[in-house]
């Protein structure tokens, strides 16, 4: 038994801490902010920032396989990552790609291989996408058939559900229209509804309709659910950090505000929950990675993938909100403003906790495992 | 002797044909597609316009004596005209800030001379007032305001120096009141003065910024030896604390919030429930628990309504509500939090969605109603402030 | 529009504040504790005591019309008293037998009278019964069909509904083994299961059976939930008042404990929600009585008497659960001790919280009507 | 080069074959109906039977060394024993505080002489420890402690005087541990001494109370002039603060409360929801909000174990969780409330009903256990400065 991140991704995780610091400072989420001042199209962010230094540091295809470039990790050692990215609020979609897209890419390219299914015209599509994961090319989002938003306004390529089966199209030959960008209260968000009316999904992008297929949807699906729990207790820390902060310095009555009790509390509190978040996050991680054990009777129905995941996500949804608010309540006025930092992550944190199913969603799939 | 007196919830003819009138006005003249927020340039030109209508039909300031544009209404007729003032989806009231904090203050230390020249023109909307309480270093503790008045015996007035913040639309407004400490020697809550001071004067730069839902509500306003003259000093010099309690305790108290704002809200909140934006067909496990919360707010919604009717039985009869009002303010701002919050719980992955989004429900009303009543907890005294006096003076806790 | 208790209900609450202070201290209530030791069945409660006491202020009989010796009032009259029972903890049935009961026999009466239906040896019994209450000779309990507790142990009637109709059956007359005394977490509690098994209902116990009694039962169970929010209330306030006196005097750290905000905060949000609690509980009972305006449209759905009467209950059921959860954690070990009263009033709201509906039962039932 | 650690949730073969015996043990041994509760004269006695069942199979203390009747068992293999226990719905253990509370300090502090002494006796529960912190003027301000130990010279030893109370099981207990106070002069936490007491020593009384659950768990103890020797001072003389707060860390931290007895309680409240006494058949609106309570509970209580095995693993490879400590008693101890109090809602009227009453669901177990955790968020330092700790220590907010 040993319940922590491995050596390995705990250095991953902490060499992305590192980087995101010079890289991705709250000024970059600004400049998402500003861009959208003017468009919602996804500002550039394949040339040069915290995109291309993630590419460089192998952060977006970790989980591909050797054999086509990648690093071959599993989810459970990106879980440190996907916490560090939530905790930079980090605007491109690295999450999206790196550890939902890609590796469902890699899933599927091996389906396709073994069962030769596909047309000769998605396989190389397949290939391309491959490569442009790789290279740092292209972002890969995916447009489940519940019609819930595309994480990625503008991705390169986009992994379709539609009746039968999985579509890879590319964004870059979309019509205009098929992406239809939707303002956000997190102005460093780009999220799109999908118009599949002015999408062409034709045989010739039609990837495969398999048993094996439909496992590795779902498989990629709990992964999305997963990471967005991991960005939220990421989001996290640096709410309670600037809380802090803030608090030990400004004084009122001629004494700190941290010295509250009152303020005490509620930080004490918010910093429990989130604490007590992060071993759901990480365990939900294992289990979707298949680590040695995951499998033991003795977990109880912890141990079924998806309620392991669903508790991850209420709990992560709902210790991120409370961090939120209670870091506004303790900055006061200054928390009000969009001067201060806090709401670049507070208004991520409302956005991805009910982003992959809210918590009552998660706690009701939960409930229904338990209680049927 | 004194006739028995029973409990009795009927409005009389005269509160009816009140609300009648009200009602019927209200339905003919709301716009019908909702103004942009009062809190940008452009939205509150629009506010500014709808008040003038409001101020000629008599509805600017229904408790005020007629001859400042008032109906001498009674507290009963004032929570008659919020109630349908809200229920009838009416515009915010930029001119709030003056008409509920500075007005009452007005009303008891103003000379007669202040009340005419000001209270029209602030019914009118002419004037328009923003507050002056916050600065950088006094929030919660008003007390511990920096901003000086010195005195200018040649010119028969003060100087101003020193700065106010988050400054509720201070960018729009003319004029703005608050405290200056005119006796520097003073500690604390003496030596404060409140003044009232025109914002174009020379010396005074108001600065805005943006608030948490993006609009630019807040202001920051500098002083860098702005006169004023001692017509605009209210009450007593060295005074202006015990002046300003007055008026804190207003912000505080009924006369911000009447019920009318949060029945209406928790009215959309279940109407938005049983929309299919919100628990659609019911059908899955998560309804029932989102209907439980929608439940609990509208039930909250009229333990206030219901709270206040008792409040104002007791004011009505001569039992003021003192500190009590303490206990209004943790209860509407609360509510307020809830509700919003809820409704973001019911939209789901759309709560994001904000206006501009095709997908936005209700052009994303919901999330800039929950970032407006975020602040209820932080303004007018902090709600762990509220906590502290309604412990402090109405349980008798220690203060220590 | 006057929102609060009239002169007289207000004048009688006062009176029965006063009488239950020295007739009715806490170690009355100790008193029921202890004859639970040895045995569950009701000690006796009609000869001297606050039982006789409240019978001679008028307040057993006091919601009977004038004509068989009643004061005729209503029960918005008695929401303050019911307040005041409640704050005593009096273990005597008072409230079951006065506000509910009594005014369902005088119900009955009327309608027995109208329609003639019922046997001559039922309508000797309802005028037996009445005098009774107007004696104070015996408490009368009702028995619900669904079988919820019977409130009073041995009253000396009860008002049976079966199928087709209600029984009125003489407590005196009862098989030994026809009310289950069940053991309560609150000592001075006698609480009942009735054994229909055991139970001889008759054409000659039968009543009426009739649309009217109908309406007078809802009503009658009606009156017992917002009576039993009243004393909810009632119990919030001896233990907020001992809390205040106990943290004001208790020194810890070298000061007294309630000066820490932490305690502060813990008793103003309780103070809050039972302040907030009593304008539903009066409202409800203002409802079921009738009183001129209620039936305005613009109550909206809380002019519904159902919905006026669950919105009561719950409020005042959470509301002291929170108020006794603070009182506790107030007073540390020392509350934690039966020596100390306040586990009196505690374990009667426990008692009490769950004891015609408890709160999420009601608030289902504002949902339906709110949402249906 | 250092092995790269990887994650790993497999128990080894040493570890499952501790947990097969564990539990096989358990159900052979565990008596099928509960014993009447250990708080009681005669409940006591019964788990005092059970103690020693427990001592003569070794697993009365399997972490503690074998020659002391333990079994060198890992932090890991007393997680496996913990759960394996609660699952099988095996007794409380009157033993406790001796065993979690006293002996983490023997082991620190005592002489060899004092360890051998007393630790074999402890686990053979042939000596019963009760503790003595808690005095009528020192509660949650543990370093308010007046009890006084004044030196007999001429004795060698210490004459002791002074209360001590809400001392757990006190009235069946042989020994009690505690703070003295050997300084007079010094203040607060200095100057105090660890004493090991008999409390069949002349000059000592003990006085049992109830609890709020009706049981004689509490005891009041008076020392009038009790003699001990030296070699019943546990540490140095005057030092007994530092030695008290390695107890109190064990008390608050992971060896009071493995995550086992929260799982159990759990799973036993997701028993009684999917039982007809919980939810029934489910068709009420109630039901669902019933459920999502029940969830939360056992997310919680998984939440819990993940927690420790994360916390454990830090202690396995060196990482010490320090204050860390204080989260773990306000989680669980916050947890247990919840758990209680959901129950008591899914039994609704019926909660009520204690051991006794033929309709109480499962003898009343439910509300005494609830009874039981309402204890929690008070005992060992209560939950408010728990918070204080975490804010302190753990975030770094000014003490103040």
């Amino acid at each position: 038994m040993r319940f922590a991140l491995s050596d390995d991704g705990l250095g991953f995780a902490d060499a992305v801490r590192d980087a995101l610091g010079s890289v991705a400072p709250p000024a970059h989420v600004r400049r998402w902010w500003d861009a959208a001042e003017t468009s919602l199209v996804t500002p550039p962010f394949t040339g040069d920032g915290p995109w291309q230094a993630l590419v460089d540091m192998g952060v977006v295809s970790a989980c591909l396989p050797g054999d086509v470039g990648g690093a071959g990790l599993r989810f459970v050692e990106m879980v440190g990552v996907c916490e560090e990215l939530g905790a930079a609020a980090l605007p491109e979609p690295v999450v999206a790609t790196a550890v939902v897209a890609a590796p469902l890419l890699a899933d599927l390219a091996q389906i396709v291989d073994g069962v030769g299914e596909a047309s000769p015209e998605v396989v190389e599509a397949l290939e391309q996408a491959l490569d442009d994961v790789v290279a740092g090319a292209a972002a890969v989002a995916v447009a489940p058939q519940d019609d819930t938003l595309v994480e990625c306004a503008d991705a390169g390529w986009l992994l379709v559900e539609a009746d039968g089966g999985l579509h890879l199209v590319d964004g870059r030959s979309l019509p205009a229209n098929a992406l239809v960008p939707q303002r956000s209260v997190d102005g460093a968000r780009r999220v799109a509804r999908l118009d599949r009316a002015h999408l062409d999904l034709s045989a010739a992008t039609q990837l495969c309709g398999t048993g094996e297929a439909a496992t590795a949807w779902v498989a990629a699906r709990r992964r999305a659910e997963v990471a967005c729990a991991a960005q939220l207790v990421g989001l996290g820390r640096p709410m309670l950090a600037l809380t802090v902060d803030y608090v030990n310095q400004r004084r009122q009555f001629g004494v700190p505000v941290g010295s509250f009790q009152a303020v005490k509390h509620q930080l004490a509190d918010a910093a429990l929950h989130l604490e007590f978040a992060v071993p759901p996050v990480r365990f939900a991680a294992a289990v979707l990675s298949g680590v040695e054990g995951t499998e033991d009777a003795e977990w109880g129905p912890l141990g079924e993938p998806q309620v392991a995941v669903s508790t991850a996500k209420a709990a992560a949804s709902d210790a991120a909100e409370q961090v939120a608010a209670a870091a506004l309540q303790c900055h006061g006025a200054i928390g009000y403003t969009v001067e201060h930092d806090l709401h670049l992550y507070m208004k991520r944190t409302w956005a991805l906790a009910r982003s992959h199913g809210d918590a009552a969603t998660h706690r009701s799939i939960v409930a229904t495992h338990l209680l049927r | 002797m004194r006739q028995t007196r029973r409990v009795e919830l009927r409005w009389n003819d005269t509160e009816r044909d009140f609300r009648d009138e009200c009602r019927s006005w209200l339905s003919d003249h709301v716009p019908s597609r909702p103004l942009p927020s009062g809190d940008t340039a452009e939205g509150f030109a629009a506010h500014l316009e709808w008040e003038q209508q409001l101020f000629e039909a008599r509805w600017a300031v229904v408790s005020w004596p007629e001859r400042y544009g008032g109906r001498d209404a009674s507290l009963w007729e004032w929570l008659i005209f919020e109630e349908e003032y809200y229920r009838a989806g009416a515009p915010q009231r930029v001119t709030q800030n003056g008409i509920f904090l500075l007005a009452p203050t007005l009303f008891e230390f103003g000379t007669p001379e202040q009340q005419n020249r000001f209270l029209p023109r602030m019914a009118a909307a002419e004037d328009l007032w923003c507050q002056g309480w916050s600065e950088p270093e006094a929030g919660s503790d008003l007390a511990g305001i920096r901003s000086r008045a010195v005195r200018d015996e040649e010119a028969g007035g003060w100087r101003l120096s020193g700065q106010k913040t988050w400054t509720t639309r201070g960018a729009f407004c003319t004029h703005l009141f608050g405290l200056f400490r005119t006796d520097p020697e003073a500690e604390r809550h003496k030596g404060l003065t409140y003044f009232m001071v025109p914002l174009d004067a020379e010396g005074v730069t108001v600065r805005g910024f943006g608030r948490l839902d993006g609009d630019e509500g807040f202001a920051e306003v500098f002083f860098d030896g702005a006169f004023v003259g001692d017509d605009m000093v209210l009450g007593e010099v060295d005074r202006g604390w015990s002046v300003a309690m007055a008026t804190t305790s207003s912000e505080r108290g009924l006369t911000l919030r009447a019920p009318g704002r949060f029945t209406a809200s928790a009215s959309r909140l279940v109407d938005l429930a049983r929309s299919r934006d919100g628990l659609g067909d019911g059908s899955t496990e998560r309804s029932p628990v989102l209907a439980d919360e929608v439940t609990r707010a509208w039930m909250d919604a009229q333990a206030y309504r219901l709270y206040t009717l008792a409040d104002v039985t007791d004011i009505v009869e001569g039992r003021p509500p003192g500190a009590r009002s303490s206990l209004n303010k943790l209860w509407w701002s609360e509510l307020d939090v809830h509700i919003g919050r809820t409704a973001l719980d019911l939209l789901g992955e759309r709560a994001e969605l904000v206006e501009g989004a095709e997908e936005a429900v209700a052009g994303g009303a919901w999330m800039k109603a929950y970032q407006f009543a975020l602040s209820g907890p932080i303004y007018a005294g902090t709600n762990e402030i509220q906590r502290n006096i309604v412990a402090e003076r109405v349980l008798g806790l220690p203060r220590r």
